[in-house]
């Protein structure tokens, strides 16, 4: 079945594969955010917003850049800003991250969701969550490396970045991408963006960022949204990226062994007692111990 | 801007100073992050503080607002001791060489011509000395004492490193690495542009600073090339357009001038503008002054307009002062304006004094407010809590609010900071019963006139006479109005070398202003416009975005003024044979017959260059002016004052006079010079300034950006929070002499405080955007706190320095 | 295969024992056909447009429902860079990303109103109205405080007294009307926006 | 005490409560495991729909969890462990094999029942904390991520063990006839009594035994 626009080769809660004979029309794609670049003007977060027809509330100001303070339903996309002082150079950075879903190559939430089909994955890479199959359990956010998935509290289903599926799907670069003004986030196939993030990192290698490098994590496979980062040693200054993301030791064990084991332990279970029936037999009480029974209750006390 | 936004990517070296233009300017800034990645550009921010831009700037250096002269008087000083300037540029394309009266002079900060009681020069011994044959002297070995070179280095001995440390705070052994990197560009193939913005405007002595910068591009030999120049980051949508329109007290269209009082002859009128070479073999343009205006007049007054009655010259008002905004709103304060009319503008939060604005706007018989949105102003007299405390029964104003569409749902044109005039096309009808500025326009001009018809009155000529030639007169079209400023013929034109020959048929179109007359048988409402709307139609709506040389030029797009040129004074990117300075980025050269490249030659087309004719073809000198003559209120060298609110006893680099502590040619009302604040009450220094999540006023009442920036709030350093006891998100009050303000306190390391002549100063940062109106959180206005002092020349408000107090709420 | 991990292998050949036998018995879950969200803009209008707020002066295109049609009224749903404007290339800051809630802003004026001398609220006035009393205002101002002449004899012809300031995002074609209006009257206390 | 009349092993409220325990058992379960594995998921069917099973499987949870507290209170003495409950065990063997004659006399629960009993409070209480630990919609915010994880393995874990053994406690009662009867009737008979339970059914005929539950 290939009705879908994009297709789709894994669905949550789906323990057969997806039809996958076809590959993706545009091969991979990524996103790349160039942290170097990227000044935090939120355009990306207006962008998502108005193209997906969100509008968060009104908040107020804690003190920080951050608006709005965290991710939402609403909100699926966040400049999060550090100011850090570099030890080495002796400079202020600010250091301004675009958080959002990563797209892992291996989702943490696609992995931990228990309705089949509530999120899925393309064969361009993209995650998406289909709203209408959710329950609303939040596994999703149990499941994900980068704390990215959020209940809504209006519906209680769950909403992240879709990379504006309905965008790529017709051809199209995300809203946050094109929109960005200094080409901080760029979009095309995966393969492109590594090497456009290899010229960059040349570049900021040239500008005394020695350790400026590509944070593609492993750990998950590889990402569909990477970063270029000044100091990718140092993955966590960025308000806490994970330096090593990798879907968790306790969520493989939930969403992995433990569920084959289990069912088959419950039917290890059943299996032993029926064939314990068949083989031995019950246990039942006949004449003799009645009798056994009245006679001592006829003996006095 | 001298250049446009895409040329930024040309440069080797962007200097942002006086703005933050990746805040304010986000799109435009994409052009240096493009510099940066494919033309290995480095940035450099010098910024009070820590500022986006300096987010991802190469270098950022830290300056007490209000100080740049200083820093940049510094480095001109270092170009000239180190003769880190482009000789051929200078000697060839500046005044350097020219020789300068003996009466100039400048001691203890004033210039020669001083004043005191009225605060105002008399000029006449800042210019030239002139030749016998009628021409300025010159001395191109540049060793007259007298000559502008050995005067400049003279005036800026004082701006040493040392000085600028004293007195910007900028530490010398951080500011000289970044000189050096700055004179890397005096060579002809490094190419560095200045991007400021109301960073530098918005100072008692703001057009100096700019000034000084520009006076730093001219010595690197970076004006008029690809990659370079001055660009002023304008701040609106079409701020540009409007004055090039002369929607400004003192102008006509197209930087013509109204005429003062004292000019009742209109020939004397036209002779003070059309001015005569000052070298031999230079264009002086003005000189076709008379054209330009004759054209005007017949926009305007048509048949009216006649040789006779001097084409109308007294249908013009005649000024006898300035009537820009402060001093409009000091006379109303006064008691002396009955009526205002605010056409998309919202003075009440834009313009300085809150408090003084509140009791000027009260004094008003009516007022009219033409606006898509619920503005501050027209709602002046509610009372709005602490954020508008006022009492409506006092208030005997009439207010109309008129509502009008929005961008979206009206045709037009723009014309943005690269001078690019782009038409845009209605997309929607607006809401409820909301009319253009057009129609509103249209129909109350069509009303008064009507009365003025049937009723008589006070000299009604000027409107019963204006030429109102739209189909619909109520409602005239862009299309019309776009035709009738970029001008036509009125009368066949013949070719002024063959008069048999007709170029231009009655009622066509005309190309540009070569072909404005001043016979009465041209029209054109803006000269500097004319061709925008040419007989091949409306050139501002093209869309061919074709960049043949690579250089970003794409000058089939839309149009630019003047005669769609992209970048101002591009003849001297040629060395004075016509050559390119840098082959690798060629705007114009000189064939051997014509200037052909990729961009309009700013020049006589066909000019030899071997004749010397100077590149800044609009100056009377042909050259580029580091002595300014008389144009400027303070005087020919831009000089250090303190802003009129200033942390400092005296001024470090007049320290003994205590007239050269501020401006002494500024402008300064009594009343509010008394609301002035001192150091002991206020101690901090504040500074307003734009956030990249709003604009202006506008957007807080648009809920994706309230969404993004929703509250109020100021920026203060750690080192103030820790003194008045605070942490991030804590409320504070800041105070100054005319208000206060509550708001958030965002507690940064972005802001560090400065050490100024031995003592520690801080710097507060006021974000502008909040109000009483809008579905963001409601919250001051800012410019509650702010002073009533423009600057010197153009008027604009000190913003940018004053002083408050900052503590817990 | 390729993508198969050992993780879904294992559920694929452990738990399907159980699950595969259920699907037999007709217990198979519901295919979730699962669709991306449909293109928004397939057919709507687009408009080209310049951002109204600073001076980079961005193309946007602007998307409206309808096609044109005369009984089909246009709004305009969603605003997006002009990706061929040689300066934006499509891009727009958080400004320009949002221009469509300026547009449908709550605080959008709707029709004409006025605020007596003295009161505390505005009254809704017709367009007639409020022109026709402004334009009196204007001219018995204009008329009783419009100077000629100075008092040494100079023609002036100026009118000091009333005052206005022309916008800032307003086009060039209004400006022009205005300060053609402005300036037949004779007002000099006549400013935009460039000031400040 | 009449020969011929059966033996009271469960009064009614006992048995209601055993079988409101059961009911809640039953329903979290199949809703559990809906949600735990999607060859199961379509067990959400039966309550609604996926958003329904999520919603309601929480609330069942504690149901089960209050109703059994009751009813663990209730047998809780009955439950505790004796030395002759060790020599029982170590003849599971024979117990399995139907061979009771020579384990040692039980009481009202033999050392299996006990057992079941101690593992099912157990897997009770890991399964409210960890249950209350990763209800999306009340709690979970108020935790870390990682806890959160930890919280739904051992829910998982629980849950399976206690799967598991009501199956186990379900045979039993299939195995052993004339258990059933117990629970759904309230008495036993005589002989059953005192095959299965033989020192309860002493201290019964010696009337020193009311039916407490």
């Amino acid at each position: 079945m290939t009705l879908q626009s994009l297709d789709i080769v894994r669905r949550s809660a789906t323990t057969t594969p997806s039809p996958r004979a076809r590959g993706a029309h545009t091969g991979e794609v990524a996103k790349l955010i160039d942290v170097s670049k990227c000044i935090g003007c939120k355009a990306c977060q207006v962008a998502c917003m108005e193209w997906n027809d969100l509008r968060d509330e009104i908040g107020t100001c804690s003190g920080h850049y951050d608006n709005p303070a965290d991710l939402s339903a609403q909100s699926w996309t966040l400049m999060r800003f550090t100011e850090y002082e570099n030890p080495d150079s002796g400079h202020l950075e600010w250091l301004i991250r675009k958080d959002g879903c990563m797209h892992c190559a291996h989702p943490g939430c696609l992995e931990a969701c228990p309705s089949p089909g509530a999120i899925v994955k393309y064969a361009n890479g993209i995650v998406d969550f289909h709203e209408e199959h959710c329950i609303g359990c939040g596994y999703c956010i149990t499941g994900c490396p980068f704390n990215i998935p959020r209940i809504s509290r209006k519906d209680g289903k769950a909403y992240k970045c879709t990379l504006c599926s309905d965008r790529v799907a017709v051809g199209l670069e995300p809203a946050c991408v094109k929109t960005c003004p200094t080409g901080a986030i760029v979009f095309g196939s995966k393969d492109d963006m590594k090497q456009h993030a290899a010229e960059r990192i040349e570049d900021l290698k040239s500008r005394g960022f020695a350790n400026a490098g590509l944070y593609d994590p492993a750990g998950v496979g590889g990402t569909h949204v990477m970063y270029v980062l000044h100091h990718a040693d140092q993955p966590q200054l960025y308000a806490n990226l994970p330096a090593q993301p990798k879907i968790g030791a306790m969520v493989g064990l939930w969403k992995g062994a433990a569920k084959p084991v289990a069912l088959l332990a419950m039917a290890a279970t059943i299996l032993a007692g029926f064939l314990h029936y068949i083989g031995i037999g019950p246990n039942e009480t006949d004449e003799r111990d009645e009798e056994a029974a009245r006679r001592e209750l006829e003996k006095p006390s | 801007m001298t250049n446009h936004w895409v040329d930024i990517k040309n440069a080797d070296l962007v200097l942002i100073m006086g703005g933050n233009a990746a805040e304010a300017h986000p799109c435009g800034f994409k052009w240096v992050t493009e510099a940066k990645a494919h033309n290995k550009a480095k940035l450099i921010v010098v910024d009070p503080r820590f500022t986006r831009s300096a987010s991802v700037a190469d270098h950022y250096l830290p300056i007490r607002t209000g100080t740049d002269i200083v820093f940049l008087g510094g480095l001109i000083r270092y170009l000239l001791e180190n003769d880190k300037i482009q000789r051929e540029y200078v000697v060839n394309y500046t005044d350097l060489s020219f020789i300068v009266k003996d009466a100039f002079a400048f001691e203890g900060g004033l210039y020669s011509g001083y004043d005191a009681d009225k605060r105002r020069y008399d000029k006449s011994s800042w210019d030239y000395e002139l030749g016998a044959d009628g021409y300025v002297r010159t001395d191109p070995t540049l060793t007259d004492p007298r000559c502008v070179y050995n005067l400049l280095k003279q005036h800026y001995a004082r701006y040493t490193p040392e000085m600028v440390e004293r007195v910007c705070g900028t530490p010398k052994d951080k500011t000289l690495p970044i000189w050096d990197l700055i004179a890397s560009t005096a060579t002809p193939t490094r190419a560095m542009t200045i991007m400021y913005a109301l960073g530098w405007t918005q100072h008692s002595i703001g057009s100096q600073m700019i000034r000084t910068g520009a006076m730093v591009q001219l010595l690197l030999g970076n004006i008029g090339i690809a990659g370079g120049g001055m660009n002023a980051l304008r701040g609106h949508s079409n701020i540009q357009g409007l004055t090039d329109l002369g929607l400004m007290s003192n102008l006509l269209t197209g930087y013509m001038t109204l005429p003062n009082e004292a000019e009742q002859d209109y020939d004397a009128y036209i002779a003070a503008r059309a001015l005569k070479p000052l070298r031999p073999n230079q264009l002086s343009y003005w000189q076709n002054y008379r054209k330009f205006f004759v054209s005007f007049m017949k926009a305007w007054w048509g048949d009216a307009a006649t040789a006779d009655n001097h084409w109308g010259y007294d249908y013009l008002p005649k000024l006898d002062k300035p009537y820009d905004m402060l001093q409009t709103f000091e006379l109303m304060r006064q008691g002396k304006v009955n009526g205002y009319i605010c056409q998309g503008f919202n003075p009440l939060a834009a313009a300085p004094n809150k408090a003084k604005m509140d009791a000027s706007l009260a004094q008003l018989k009516y007022l009219v407010i033409m606006d898509p949105l619920a503005t501050e102003t027209s709602e002046f007299w509610r009372n709005a809590g602490e954020h508008n405390d006022v009492d409506p029964s006092k208030i005997q104003t009439e207010v109309f609010r008129l509502p009008t569409t929005c961008f979206a749902e009206e045709d037009g044109s723009l014309t943005n900071s690269s001078r690019w005039l782009q038409w845009h096309w209605k997309g929607a009808n607006p809401p409820g019963e909301a009319r253009s500025d057009l129609e509103i326009m249209g129909a109350l001009f069509v009303r008064l006139r009507a009365l003025y018809a049937k009723e008589g009155g006070t000299f009604p000529d000027p409107i019963t006479k204006l030429s109102w030639p739209y189909a619909q007169p109520e409602s005239p079209s862009a299309e019309e109005l776009a035709k009738e400023y970029s001008g036509y013929a009125l009368k066949d034109l013949a070719d002024p070398k063959d008069p048999a020959k007709i170029t231009r048929k009655a009622g066509e179109q005309l190309a540009g202003f070569a072909e404005l007359r001043d016979d009465g048988s041209t029209a054109s409402g803006c000269w500097i416009f004319c061709g925008a709307w040419g007989p091949t139609g409306n050139l501002m709506a093209r869309r061919d975005n074709a960049d043949p040389t690579g250089i970003g030029q794409t000058i089939n797009w839309a149009w630019a003024w003047p005669a769609n040129r992209r970048v101002l004074y591009n003849r001297a990117s040629c060395d004075p044979a016509g050559a390119p300075f840098d082959p690798a980025r060629v705007l114009v050269r000189w064939n051997g017959s014509a200037w052909i490249g990729a961009d309009v030659p700013d020049y006589k087309a066909d000019e030899n260059p071997d004749l010397g004719m100077g590149p800044f073809i609009m100056n009377p000198e042909g050259v580029a002016r580091f002595f300014a003559r008389g144009a400027m209120a303070e005087g020919p060298f831009p000089e250090h004052y303190e802003p009129f609110e200033t942390p400092l006893a005296s001024n470090p680099l007049n320290p003994d006079q205590p007239l050269a502590l501020n401006n002494p040619a500024a402008r300064v009302f009594a009343d509010d010079r008394a609301a002035f604040g001192k150091a002991d009450a206020f101690p901090h220094v504040a500074t307003t300034y734009r956030l990249t999540e709003h604009f202006h006023y506008w957007t807080k009442h648009c809920r994706l950006n309230a969404i993004i920036q929703p509250e109020q709030f100021v920026e203060i350093g750690e080192a103030l929070a820790n003194e008045i006891g605070i942490a991030t998100g804590a409320r504070v009050k800041v105070s100054s002499n005319r208000g206060h303000i509550t708001a958030v306190a965002m507690v940064t390391k972005r802001i560090k405080p400065l050490t100024i002549e031995g003592k520690t100063v801080h710097t507060v940062g006021i974000p502008i955007h909040w109000g009483f109106t809008g579905v963001a959180k409601a919250g001051f206005l800012a410019n509650t706190l702010t002073p009533v002092v423009g600057d010197g020349n153009s008027q604009t408000p000190e913003f940018k320095s004053f002083l408050v107090k900052v503590e817990k709420a | 295969m390729a993508d198969l991990t050992r993780r879904q292998f294992l559920k694929v050949t452990g738990a399907t024992l159980v699950g595969s036998s259920l699907a037999l018995m007709g217990f198979s879950p519901t295919p979730a056909l699962a669709e991306v969200r449909q293109f928004k803009l397939a057919r709507a209008t687009e408009t080209r447009n310049t951002c109204p707020y600073c001076s980079v002066a961005c193309g946007v295109l602007m998307y409206s429902l309808g096609d044109g049609a005369k009984n089909a009224q246009p709004s305009i749903f969603h605003i997006e860079g002009d990706p061929d404007h040689p300066v934006n290339r499509g891009t727009l800051c958080p400004k320009g990303a949002a221009l469509v809630d300026f547009i449908h802003s709550p605080n959008r004026l709707q029709h004409p109103e006025y605020r007596a001398p003295g009161s505390d609220t505005w009254q809704r006035i017709s367009w007639d109205d409020a022109l026709e009393r402004i334009a009196k205002l204007m001219k018995a101002d204009r008329d009783a405080n419009f100077v000629e002449k100075t008092a040494d004899g100079r023609t002036v012809n100026r009118w000091l007294t009333t005052g206005m300031l022309a916008a800032s995002a307003s086009s060039n074609e209004v400006g022009y009307l205005t300060h053609k209006v402005a300036r037949s009257l004779g007002l000099l206390a006549f400013d935009n926006q460039a000031r400040v | 005490m009449n020969a011929s009349r059966e033996i009271v092993r469960y009064t009614a409220p006992t048995r209601i409560n055993h079988w409101l325990v059961a009911i809640g058992f039953v329903l979290a379960a199949l809703s559990g495991l809906a949600l735990f594995h999607p060859a199961l998921f379509w067990l959400s069917h039966l309550f609604g729909g996926g958003p329904w099973t999520r919603i309601l499987h929480p609330f069942i949870g504690l149901f089960m969890f209050i109703v059994f507290v009751l009813l663990a209170l209730k047998v809780g003495r009955d439950n505790r462990m004796q030395a002759a409950d060790w020599t029982w065990l170590r003849h599971a063997r024979d117990v399995v094999a139907n061979r009771e004659q020579d384990l040692p006399e039980v009481g009202r629960y033999n050392a299996g029942q006990k057992l079941l009993y101690f593992l099912i409070v157990l897997c009770l209480l890991v399964l409210l904390l960890s249950g209350l630990v990763i209800w999306r919609a009340y709690f979970s915010l108020y935790f870390s991520i990682g806890l959160v994880r930890l919280a739904s393995v051992l829910h998982a874990i629980a849950a399976t063990v206690l799967v598991c053994a009501i199956i186990v406690h379900i045979y039993a009662a299939i195995w052993v006839k004339g258990s059933l009867r117990a629970m759904t009737r309230g008495t036993v008979t005589p002989g059953w009594a005192w095959k299965h339970h033989r020192a309860w059914f002493r201290e019964v005929a010696r009337g020193a035994a009311k039916p407490r539950t």
